[in-house]
């Protein structure tokens, strides 16, 4: 064992390189408790949930392009089983379909995708260490997804199949705390708010999780400003989760005990709901609103950083060249986490607030475009000079750089407020986040899968499905969001059913329908990833340590890694991104792990070598 | 086939920007113009931002294409090796920065106007209540020649759905909600605000033109959210005033006696 | 691996802080849990300022001070055990420290049995969310319900249903027979409970028809006290000897705004009193090692002596907050 | 992970628990005679300021933040500015109300409840 050991006495755990005790099969795969086996396990849950989601997503496609018409195949295959009689979508159908369309991507794809499958994989990789700090919470963190599953799935079957939580992921009380006001949503909506307690408490676990891991576990030579940008995401990431999702879940206490044991904290007195008896008590649902945005801004940041990060990393890679502007990425991404603590206001221009508050909202909410401003300058400037290589990462990276723009972008309009007053809960919002969320962090989760697949399983992906399925997707992608901002702006709101019973939106009919044909282009697009991921698993060609010739401690690594990570214990020399460096002979690239040409590591901003 | 990436990455947004060209001729823009003051206001900052916004969308992804592009066809040995320029970030930190900030300072006047209290117009004339329930908007006049008052009144007029406003007025309306969470979203007259149970919102607006225009429901409210259809009726002072005449006339006739013209009366017949 | 001689400095060999990684996490994990209790305590303080009323008489919500400063003193004791506890540990003196963990178990113990006594007092008062009636109308109206289900509860324990008959009666049903039930039983005790239930019949129909024809008053006269009609009608039926087991009514006492008080009380103490069990449980694994107890756990007692002081000092909080602080009457 | 630092506080650890427990006394005795503590503000900040000294003192010395390196200042710092921040940035919208509550508790504020009454009948000229 090396004199620098990168955790010599530091793990909790005792397990040393030597000796792998045995370990049996469910030990191994099942209740693993290694951080790249759990976090594939993450990475293909998220990836059936994807589908699951996509399928729902096209459900409410459906209903807006042909309003009312059976679905063809569906309604056949399931018997009518999740529509109303004759097999087309009720409109209470319809709502639940958006609900647990949204509560699938979001809770079930998107966060446990970047955190849970690409944070379990990549952070004791790139920090040069042999594990996660606590390899049995990791453990736990991904076998809380489970429960939570479960409960989203009882949330569609425990009022009878034709039954789910109806009041959109955002679940404002009202409607979402009287029982009686979303007819179908009864124990439905109960059971969808224990899921996201159970999803909350498995993020909680992963994240405290990584910010042990990230602060007390790198590898001797790894400082803070040697990290790669995916660690710095992950970290911020981590932050945010841990200091935010707490508020979420102490709201989602609140609204169970209000549905179950009558407590009252969101529901005025004296309304007077359907068949329910008058309200009592002196709620008020603005706190809802104030404490679940508290969570759920900071959460678009979740779901976006660690895509910036590992972007950030693939990109260099694939253009041969440093980031630019190492440290004001990582400040910028600081700032957005900073500010995305004091933003969620924007959520509730509309909805009743202090106009003074509104203002305060505003004016941080325009700030926040700042950084993200910077960051997307800095990709370019990556870019600029670069020797670009044209496959399937570079083009999903390039991707989320191109969407991010756009959804960044469109977010300037529903900043400023008496925009907003006309933009709000309309198809202009819809088309905004799906830019981030799917252009840009799915495209970046595309990019991260084929670029970390030779390390997760020792193979590449296909190039030529890759390009294929990125090619249909990036196209199908645009044709469904980009129209999607005049539909916003012709005034069409979110969460109907049938807008055409209003006279000024029936002439948006046709742009639906061809919304839907891109959506279901999408939608078929994603099977392209699937059969790839399986069949690379298969028949990939065999990848080396390093196929990318990248510099990160995860490429000094075997692909894939065995138990332990490293048969070298790897100590750090540099920054990750000294690609093209004039010290490297013959080779355009610098591992970290290289100590034979030590420089000085990541430049600042002003210091580079021009 | 080299340069196909980055022309695929230029062409979309070259696209983008032709469909935003071209979609008010297809009608797939605003419904209407606005036919408010406000409105108005709240058109020409979208206006403002929208071409903020293209430059931006445009410049970047030039610069990012004509980076590709430069970058497939790299001759060099190895790539450009620099880890940044701090003059740049800065110059890329301020100029944005003072961008947003002008955005954010220009357009507080507007939201200042439509939602501070204090600076609502002052001669705003109290109309209606209109109470949101699932899933229709209950609307309650005051008697012809009486002012609106909180609490409801024995000869308040009732209708379903139906807001009648006097054309060229700014006008008020106390919005309130009977259950749970809706929005009064009138698209025409770019005025959008949640009507929150228990809670009695002030929202002032000014028809400038006269006609119907569609009034929807934009916060999710249950199953019928969609069908939460109003018409607000923008008219001249006197046929404002004969509609609530009208209104009289039905609800006050109890069977045997008309009411008479004037409110004071049906107070005390009752 | 070859480390050549032109490396100029051998990096460090321990990267991060100076803590281990147990201690670590438990701070970051109390990190979230201030927010969690941030979440609790701020919906408490905006609601209460929010209304325009909140109950904040003793007479009304029957918070007891006392209590709650025993309590106080009870964590605040077993929060220094615990500091001698680890101090213990690290000394190596792993007997004192066992014995001083078995106190602060006990001292939970005592924490949550005086907290369970202050939830008893709420719910023998109906001090209960959802349960609270906010008016005087919604009072009475609840007292009509309390006395007829405590009606319905004699009628069907008294009067049994006809084990020949198939079909199940009412207790409203059952009540019918009820004159021809007196006349014809001989047993003296059985036929007082029956005359009992019958007063408590009449008594639940007098104040129904008073709140259906809006003539009952739950206040009179000028020191706006409880009506003398319905209190002697509680009294009685509270101190009847057949009709005590099953009357279930209580004192109307209408309170504005207390379901939200009720709820922040509960939400905020129950949530409290969860994470008391949660570090007694944490105790329990180096109490069970016994006289095996040895430095090995010197982390262990060290992290979960920063949650148990992490509960306290939510305590600390929730004392003042819960028991004292009075904002005035701001009601109007 | 030395603890030579903080290796015999004994003395420290007695004193602040007496201190703690005095100030317990001290909101007692402040609860008792609250009759006489004039004002409406008064009571809150001796309470609370006595509850945040309470809390200074375990935080300090029973959780030996006192004890801790400069990382105490990166984990605590942050979160006492959001545990500070949320109920602050609540309390416009909920503590105070810009716009009007409808209390079917308090018929009271129900009559007062209007200040923004339409100010004139310009416009509306059916005299």
């Amino acid at each position: 064992m090396s004199a620098v050991h990168p955790t010599v006495g530091l793990s909790d755990h005792g397990h040393g390189h030597a000796g792998h005790h045995e370990i049996g099969f469910v030990g191994k795969y099942i209740f693993s408790k290694d951080h790249k086996v759990i976090g594939i396990q993450f990475l293909i849950t998220t990836l059936l949930m994807l589908m699951v989601g996509g399928a729902l997503a096209l459900g409410v496609r459906f209903q807006l392009a042909w309003p009312w018409r059976a679905m063809p195949l569906v309604s056949q295959l399931t018997g009518g089983l999740f529509a109303a009689e004759g097999g087309q979508i009720s409109p209470e159908f319809y709502t639940m379909l958006f609900t647990m369309h949204a509560s699938v991507m979001i809770f079930l794809v998107i966060i446990p995708i970047l955190a849970g499958a690409f944070g379990n994989f990549l952070i004791p990789l790139m920090i040069g260490a042999d594990d996660m700090a606590f390899p049995t919470l990791n453990m736990l963190s991904y076998w809380f997804m489970w429960p939570a599953i479960a409960c989203f799935g009882m949330s569609f079957t425990v009022n009878g199949l034709n039954a789910a939580p109806a009041n959109g992921w955002t679940a404002y009380p009202v409607l979402s705390a009287v029982v009686q006001a979303a007819p179908g949503a009864g124990d439905a909506q109960t059971w969808w708010l224990f899921g996201l307690t159970l999803v909350g408490v498995s993020s909680m676990m992963g994240s405290v999780n990584y910010m042990t891991t990230i602060i007390n576990m790198r590898a001797p030579g790894m400082t803070l400003f040697r990290m790669p940008l995916t660690i710095w995401s992950m970290f911020i990431t981590a932050i945010l989760q841990a200091f935010a999702l707490p508020v979420l879940t102490a709201a989602g206490f609140m609204l169970v005990a209000e549905r179950t044991l009558g407590f009252k904290f969101f529901v005025p007195g004296n309304l007077l709901i359907n068949d329910a008896p008058a309200t009592v008590g002196g709620g008020q649902p603005l706190l809802w609103q104030h404490l679940f945005w508290f969570y759920s801004h900071p959460a678009v940041y979740i779901m976006l950083l660690p895509a910036m990060g590992m972007v950030s990393d693939m990109l260099a890679a694939q253009v041969r060249k440093p980031i630019f502007g190492y440290k004001p990425m990582v400040y910028s991404m600081a700032a957005i986490a900073g500010l995305g603590f004091i933003v969620w206001g924007h959520h509730m221009f509309t909805s009743g607030m202090n106009p003074a508050l509104g203002m305060t909202f505003m004016i941080s909410t325009m700030m926040i475009a700042l950084p993200s401003a910077v960051k997307v300058f800095n990709w370019i400037g990556t870019i600029w000079g670069g020797k670009v290589q044209f496959n399937t990462v570079t083009l999903n990276c390039v991707a989320f750089v191109s969407m991010f723009i756009v959804g960044g972008l469109s977010g300037i309009f529903m900043a400023a407020v008496p925009v907003d007053i006309y933009f709000h809960d309309t198809y202009f919002i819809v088309a905004h986040f799906h830019y981030v969320l799917f252009g840009a962090t799915l495209f970046g989760c595309f990019g991260a899968i084929q670029f970390w697949y030779p390390k997760m399983f020792g193979r590449m992906m296909s190039e030529r499905l890759g390009k294929l399925h990125f090619l249909l997707s990036f196209i199908g992608f645009n044709g469904t969001f980009f129209p999607m901002h005049l539909l916003g702006i012709a005034g069409f709101p979110r969460r109907y059913a049938d807008p055409y019973i209003h006279p000024y939106m029936e002439h948006l009919m046709p742009i639906n329908r061809f919304i839907t044909l891109c959506a279901i282009l999408m939608g078929i697009a994603q099977f392209i990833l699937l059969f790839n991921f399986a069949f690379s698993f298969f028949a990939g060609k065999k990848a080396g340590r390093n196929p990318w010739n990248a510099n990160g401690l995860e490429w000094s690594a075997p692909s894939p890694p065995g138990h332990g990570n490293f048969d070298v214990p790897p100590v750090c020399y540099r920054g990750p991104y000294e690609y093209s460096s004039p010290l490297s002979e013959g080779t355009d690239f610098l591992m970290q792990t290289d100590p034979l040409r030590h420089t000085g590591g990541v430049g600042n901003a002003g210091d580079g070598h021009h | 086939m080299n340069k196909f990436w980055p022309f695929f990455f230029m062409f979309w947004p070259f696209v983008a920007v032709v469909l935003f060209f071209i979609a008010p001729s297809m009608g797939w823009w605003f419904p209407s113009e606005a036919f408010s003051p406000l409105g108005v206001q709240i058109d020409n900052l979208f206006y403002l931002i929208l071409v903020i916004v293209s430059v931006t969308f445009v410049g970047t992804h030039i610069g990012l294409g004509y980076a590709l592009w430069k970058g497939v066809d790299n001759k060099a040995e190895k790539g450009w090796f620099s880890h940044g320029s701090h003059s740049l970030e800065v110059l890329w930190s301020i100029a944005p920065a003072g961008i947003l900030m002008f955005i954010s300072l220009y357009q507080l006047d507007v939201w200042r106007t439509y939602r501070v209290k204090s600076a609502y117009p002052k001669d705003l004339y109290g109309v209606a209540e209109v109470t949101a329930r699932q899933f229709e908007w209950r609307i309650r006049y005051p008697a012809p020649g009486k002012k609106l008052q909180p609490t409801p009144q024995p000869d308040d007029l009732y209708t379903v759905n139906d807001l009648h406003v006097p054309v060229n007025q700014p006008v008020l309306i106390r919005l309130r909600s009977m259950d749970v969470q809706h929005s009064f979203f009138v698209p025409a007259l770019r005025v959008k605000q949640d009507a929150v149970p228990g809670t009695v919102i002030p929202v002032w607006f000014e028809a400038s033109k006269e006609g119907g225009f569609d009034l929807t429901c934009a916060e999710l409210c249950g199953w019928g959210h969609y069908k939460m259809r109003g018409r607000v009726f923008a008219e001249r002072k006197t046929e404002f005033e004969k509609y609530l005449n009208t209104l009289k006339a039905e609800q006050g006739f109890d069977g045997v006696n008309k009411p008479s013209e004037s409110g004071a009366e049906i107070a005390k017949t009752e | 691996m070859s480390h050549s001689g032109t490396v100029a400095a051998q990096p460090p060999v321990k990267m991060g802080l100076a803590i281990p990684n147990s201690k670590l996490c438990m701070w970051l994990f109390l990190g979230t849990e201030i927010m969690f209790f941030t979440a609790f305590i701020g919906t408490y303080l905006v609601l209460r300022l929010g209304s325009p009323g909140w109950p904040s008489d003793v007479a009304d919500t029957h918070i007891n001070v006392r209590a709650g400063g025993v309590n106080t003193f009870v964590l605040i004791f077993s929060s220094y055990l615990v500091v001698l506890a680890h101090e213990s540990m690290l000394k190596h003196q792993f007997q004192k420290a066992w014995k001083l963990m078995c106190a602060v178990l006990f001292f939970g113990v005592v924490f949550l049995g005086i907290k369970s006594m202050e939830y008893k007092g709420k719910f023998d008062h109906d001090i209960v969310p959802g349960h609270i009636a906010e008016n005087d109308a919604q009072a009475l109206q609840k007292l009509v319900n309390e006395f007829s289900k405590s009606r319905d509860a004699m009628t069907n324990a008294l009067i049994t249903d006809d084990p020949k008959s198939e079909k199940k009666l009412s207790p409203a049903q059952k009540l019918v027979g009820l004159p021809q039930l007196i006349s014809s039983e001989s047993d003296t005790t059985k036929k007082d409970a029956l005359k009992a239930l019958g007063e408590l019949r009449d008594a639940t129909a007098q104040l129904k028809e008073g709140v259906r024809k809006d003539t009952l008053v739950l206040h009179t006269g000028t020191d706006h006290e409880v009506n003398p009609d319905i209190t002697t009608k509680l009294e009685k039926f509270r101190t009847n000897e057949h009709t005590a087991r099953y009357f279930t009514a209580h004192d109307p006492h209408p309170m504005v705004y207390g379901n939200v008080f009720a709820s922040v009380y509960f939400l905020m103490t129950g949530f409290h009193a969860i994470h008391v069990i949660v570090g007694m449980i944490l105790w329990i694994f180096p109490i069970l090692r016994g006289a095996k107890l040895d430095a090995s756990y010197t982390d262990w007692v060290e992290n979960s002596g920063l949650y148990w002081h992490f509960v306290d000092l939510v305590w600390i909080f929730l004392f003042p907050l819960i028991y004292i602080v009075e904002f005035g009457s701001h009601a109007v | 992970m030395s603890h030579e630092e903080h290796a015999d506080h004994g003395h420290l650890y007695r004193f602040i628990f007496g201190l703690l427990c005095v100030f317990t006394a001290v909101s007692w005795l402040a609860d008792e005679c609250k009759e006489y503590i004039p004002g409406v503000w008064l009571l809150p900040i001796i309470v609370l300021g006595v509850a945040v000294m309470k809390a200074l003192c375990v935080l300090l010395i029973f959780m030996h933040i006192k004890f801790e390196r400069a990382w105490k200042y990166v984990l605590l710092a942050p979160t006492t500015i959001l545990a500070i921040g949320l109920p602050l940035a609540l309390l416009p919208d909920v503590g105070v109300h810009y716009y009007h509550m409808d209390v079917p508790q308090d018929p009271i504020s129900d009559q007062a409840f209007e200040d923004l009454e339409p100010t004139s009948d310009a416009g509306h000229s059916s005299h």
